[in-house]
């Protein structure tokens, strides 16, 4: 078993137990996309793009009171050690259900009668906290594209490593650790619209890790926002990177 | 499994109509807001599966068996066995399931129900193994709803369960040449916990468990926990396009926890059935 | 060469060279399918559900003058000794096939334009002569489901092992004998719906397994009634099992 | 391949039409309810193949090629090789066919033909094994249609049979390491029989041998029978949603036994050309 | 490295460096397609079917002032040595495209609006060259069915084997050679439909493969001619073969 | 990624507007004729794999990654390591591409990229064997598109060759009993040449380099030439269902040759930046 805190209480990477990992957001990456971001967290790199709203085909899909939301989250064959075969694992499928779950609940989908969005989630490295990574950028990405929202949506996981509670994990301690919290919130409505669990915690513990990641979710959603006023009002002098 | 395609003023009426009951606390089957269905759990039903379990849970009728073979490690366990969980909505378990590999909800189904057999450690699968980094016994355990009648999580989970409890195997071992024998004793899979999945939905402000097929149909959100013996969480999945607050989260894991102890002892109940047998 | 039959002229089970595995059938088993039904013939489990008559997707496929039949038969990963994979094989989409030929004669189909009836089978647990009581569970699920029938159907195997004709051959008997001849008939019109043959007799031997095969039909579709009378008139005292 | 939709009008009058010719024992290309088409056998066409047969009946056309390759057995039949049998109507065979994979006509098609020639025993596969257990002789067959005019079956079973009966292949030996080696000597597979296969229609009351596509259209069933040398039968197939009674099913097996004679002397004639060319 | 051309300069199968392989062309070998032909090129034996102009399924693929082209080039699994399996590789449907757009220019397609030409290749044997036999046999078949052009298609390949420049490269000099180089050309326009090239070359080698490629094309023109003049005006006294 | 449905119409106003510009030698970005697009290409962007390249030409975006892995080599060439290029146009690259396997475009598009790389020896598979016949070097290369604008083969070209010119591998070496370890030194791919893939448009009479794609949208045919460092031709691919006289075949490799000169200095470049890096 790996030692992942140390006796001063850092991780591998010299991080504290509520520390985040180094964070980048950029919006409007994409020219073709109607919006799009680029997310850094650790060492996850993540593109998202979001087309629409748009015609839905074939038309029998279409809904008549609302929006059709798509989302795939696939992972490039290189995003990992072992080259990953480009069609969706069943891993990804599922991962793309929860993100467009995440996603939904703050997206005013009545205001496009007819039409779907579809949300891409490219991940060209994989770390730990990818979903949750790309729920974060395509948050970014909507809003980019000028889809009403009722909210952000923003994402964090905590979860239990060497016996502690500690946020974003990456990901040898999330292979090596004890448990995963994945959530994503709607920060201004206070509501949950991720949450996934994987890994034994006690009760308290549960209920620590959960604080924590809303917490995280909190200062994650400060970045969003810089990225998006920097997109859209300017960086004053400051350089695009 | 959810294709379900409604007028919305239909849906509509239905919806303000369960959230009426549900305000008075009442269930279209009489049911309390906590209270489960009727739970049958039958044990070694399929004679030529290592393991099965036929699950009733109301309505809703699973079928498990597992096959026990033996194969090679994934590279980067190379000291575990294996362990695949698979779930499939047999088309003639609803009129709105369709004949074809699993959709994006019976993979959703099949990876929660792994979630908690895993990391509850169920299976020791350190113990699986036979020949280090190359053989090793591959658990696979398949799924069949029969019959849809809501709460397929947990009804999964419990048939799931009682197979790997209750399955059996040849022994085997490693000879001098490297050849794997099996031996005349039938063994149990080396077995460390029993994990309980309890669902709940939201449906407006109230939250209820183990929601049958016209509950799910207008539920804003389901949240699914899954429980060791000592009351740890080892599992958990928010679904549905709807949300909870932070205080529905903890309360339904409490709630969970306590119905999971419920649940314990009718999973125990049919794997001791099936022991005595 | 395994011995299949003794010098008592008893088989491996104890049957006589005429005489039908243990049988047993259940009506209405599925609450959501129209019609449904379970059988046990040896140590063949399978479950039988109809859908329908129900509108046709996509809708060009639909008929004006009648109803479209299908048909599924399908193994379950445990139901054999070396786990099957879960998508169809070579096998079942034959078998899916010849069971769906073996029912339509029976069927009046005319009598629902525009529609489809879905005939689902799902193999629990398979034996020797899988398809033929998927067959006579099927009929039953029909008739459960109220489709107008001209007739029921019913199909019994006979066979040779260890050089008898012999019927209603299991799954070692299946492996290890000489021939397998699975019929299904009409039992009142006295037509053949199914007829395949898998091995060799000389034409004696065929002429007289097709005939030992159509009386095991009919001692079949004894119980086929009887499922039936006890589920629509009760069965008096007795208990469901 | 049989996704022919025809108006229902059209297709009952030519139905009728088609019956009332039978009734007088006539058939729309003047051959009697019991004559066969013209068949032609080729084999040896195709260099590259291990063995190959070009067979047309009427102006039904298929070719089909045998590859040999060695494999690993089927776990439950450790002494045996492998054959697999693989049939496709082309695309380019007729204005119904599709391309993709096999449809529900082509597996069956295909199933059939293996059947005859798996339970004639034509190839003794006991013999294609080089290390028991481990390493056998696979034998490959695919089928092509070309053109389809009715009763494919019967041809590609002819062609399937010519084909394996003409096969050569390097003979092998396993050297002191275990390893598979080619000698120079070509042999023949170890064929212990030739089967036959007669195909029939009912077309109301009358049964006849070897129907056109356009009999096939209005067919209410199709019965399959194949032999061997000694006039067993080894296989048998009803197809198409129609009935027979079971003196039509006694009929047809006599009739099928009659012409497979006649079919043997053919498919003999276009295997012994190939031996001396 | 295997001696592809000997001290004589002449090939390992005899040819000089300009020399066809045997070549024959028979048309309207298929009794159902609208066209079709017969080629043996070298040891090439391929069939090709032209079905159409006909009705568009899906109708929405329908193009409204112009018939839709699609062409499938597929090896029988017998055809090479090592078996091929049936579904389509890469390199099959990379060839059909290429096949498609070769022929395509020579189509006045404007006369079909609405409807589908399908052409259909099935290599039976492959030898060097296949997809250029499959070129010319398709624009025989396509000529047999009718369809109207604005001329021929040819195609034929040159390459450089043991430094030398050739044409018609069979299967030994295509894998061992240094350079294949396939072209199609439309023989009386001029015009240059196909072209692909595979191995190094200088630009000089690669003007005077170019150059012998076109004369290669027009000598298996004349054998396309005689084909179809055989077929329309006969023969005179000689029989088929 | 070409699915785009225009109206016929306005598909012809834009052509002839097009056209007309292009006889007056402008584009619709003012570039030459054969000007090519400002490109950048960046390595080592992607930690986890082997080698990698972001390559932009325009607003075209591609990305490509190396991973380097142990297989077994191909029955016909034993004596050769493994190289795969796989191309995909993702989802979110264009309005028009769709999810789902590489299309018949995308297939050609990694097909072309490929023959480029491995006819001009680029890489020298003879020194990727382990053990001869069994054990060998794979190398695959992903390259995924993020942005549409033209020219997708060049751009493609040129991410997989930057990507490969800067992978490194642990060096692995066999020991005595024949298993496969790893050293700590780390090596690069053995490379022997350097291709570059030059593409042309023909719109009307008009040669022109580098299409964006509203060019390629009214484009007649579309031809790539790859060149090596001496200036041999080593891959070619005409597209489009178009026309070239002999003439402008000719032209178009010489224009190309030229061009791949000044690209070459650009690849050049985002190789050595990494080496320093």
């Amino acid at each position: 078993m790996v030692e992942l805190i140390n006796e001063k209480g850092l991780r591998i990477d010299g991080r504290g137990v509520d520390e985040l990992r180094p964070l980048r957001i950029e919006v409007g990456v994409l020219k073709n996309a109607d919006g799009s971001s680029y997310i850094e967290m650790g060492k996850n790199k993540i593109v998202a793009a979001v087309y629409g709203p748009k015609e839905v085909h074939p038309k029998h899909l279409a809904l008549p009171d609302r929006s059709v939301l798509r989302c795939r989250y696939h992972m490039a064959p290189f995003s990992v050690d072992v080259r990953k075969p480009p069609q969706p694992s069943r891993r990804e499928i599922e991962i793309s259900k929860v993100i467009r779950e995440a996603l939904e609940p703050a997206l005013i989908l009545e205001e496009y009668p007819r039409t779907a969005i579809n949300i891409y989630l490219e991940v060209l490295q994989a770390d730990g906290g990818s979903r949750c990574a790309g729920i974060t950028a395509s948050a970014v990405a909507l809003a980019d594209a000028g889809i009403s929202m009722r909210d952000m949506v923003v994402a964090c996981a905590a979860g239990k490593i060497s016996g502690q509670v500690v946020i974003d994990l990456d990901d040898t301690e999330d292979k090596e650790g004890d448990a995963d919290l994945p959530i994503a919130i709607m920060p201004n409505l206070n509501q949950v619209t991720l949450f996934q669990l994987d890994g034994i915690m006690a009760p308290e513990e549960f209920e620590k890790a959960f604080n924590m990641a809303v917490s995280a979710c909190h200062q994650i959603y400060e970045v969003q926002r810089e990225a998006l006023i920097d997109k859209y009002f300017g960086k004053g002098e400051a350089g695009e990177e | 499994m959810s294709a379900v395609k409604r007028s919305m003023v239909v849906e509509r009426l239905r919806k303000d109509q369960m959230v009426e009951l549900l305000s008075k606390e009442k269930r279209l089957d009489n049911r309390g807001l906590l209270d489960l269905r009727n739970i049958v759990i039958e044990t070694g039903v399929i004679e030529r599966a290592s393991g099965s379990a036929k699950v009733q849970v109301g309505n809703t009728q699973v079928i498990a068996g597992v096959k026990i073979e033996t194969g090679e490690p994934f590279p980067d366990t190379p000291d575990k066995g294996l362990l695949v969980v698979n779930a499939e909505v047999l088309p003639l378990a609803s009129a709105y399931a369709e004949p074809g590999p699993p959709d994006e909800d019976a993979i959703e189904l099949a990876r929660v129900v792994d979630r908690g057999v895993r990391e509850s450690k169920m299976i020791d699968l350190s113990k699986l193994i036979l020949i280090p980094g190359r053989k090793v016994h591959a658990v696979f355990v398949d799924v069949n709803v029969l019959n849809v009648d809501g709460n397929l999580f947990d009804a999964t989970s419990y048939a799931t369960v009682a197979s790997i409890a209750t399955a059996k195997m040849p022994k085997l071992f490693v000879d001098q040449n490297g050849q794997i024998k099996r031996t005349e004793e039938i063994i149990p899979l080396p077995i460390k916990s029993i994990p309980v999945s309890v669902t709940l939905a939201r449906i407006g402000d109230v939250l209820l468990v183990d929601p049958t097929s016209e509950e799910e149909a207008v539920m804003d959100a389901r949240i699914t926990l899954v429980f060791d013996e000592e009351d740890n969480v080892c599992a958990g999945q928010k679904g549905q396009p709807g949300t909870l607050n932070f205080d529905q989260v903890k309360l339904a894991a409490n709630i969970a926890k306590v119905k999971a102890r419920e649940v314990r002892k009718i999973i125990l109940g049919g794997i001791t059935k099936d022991a005595k047998g």
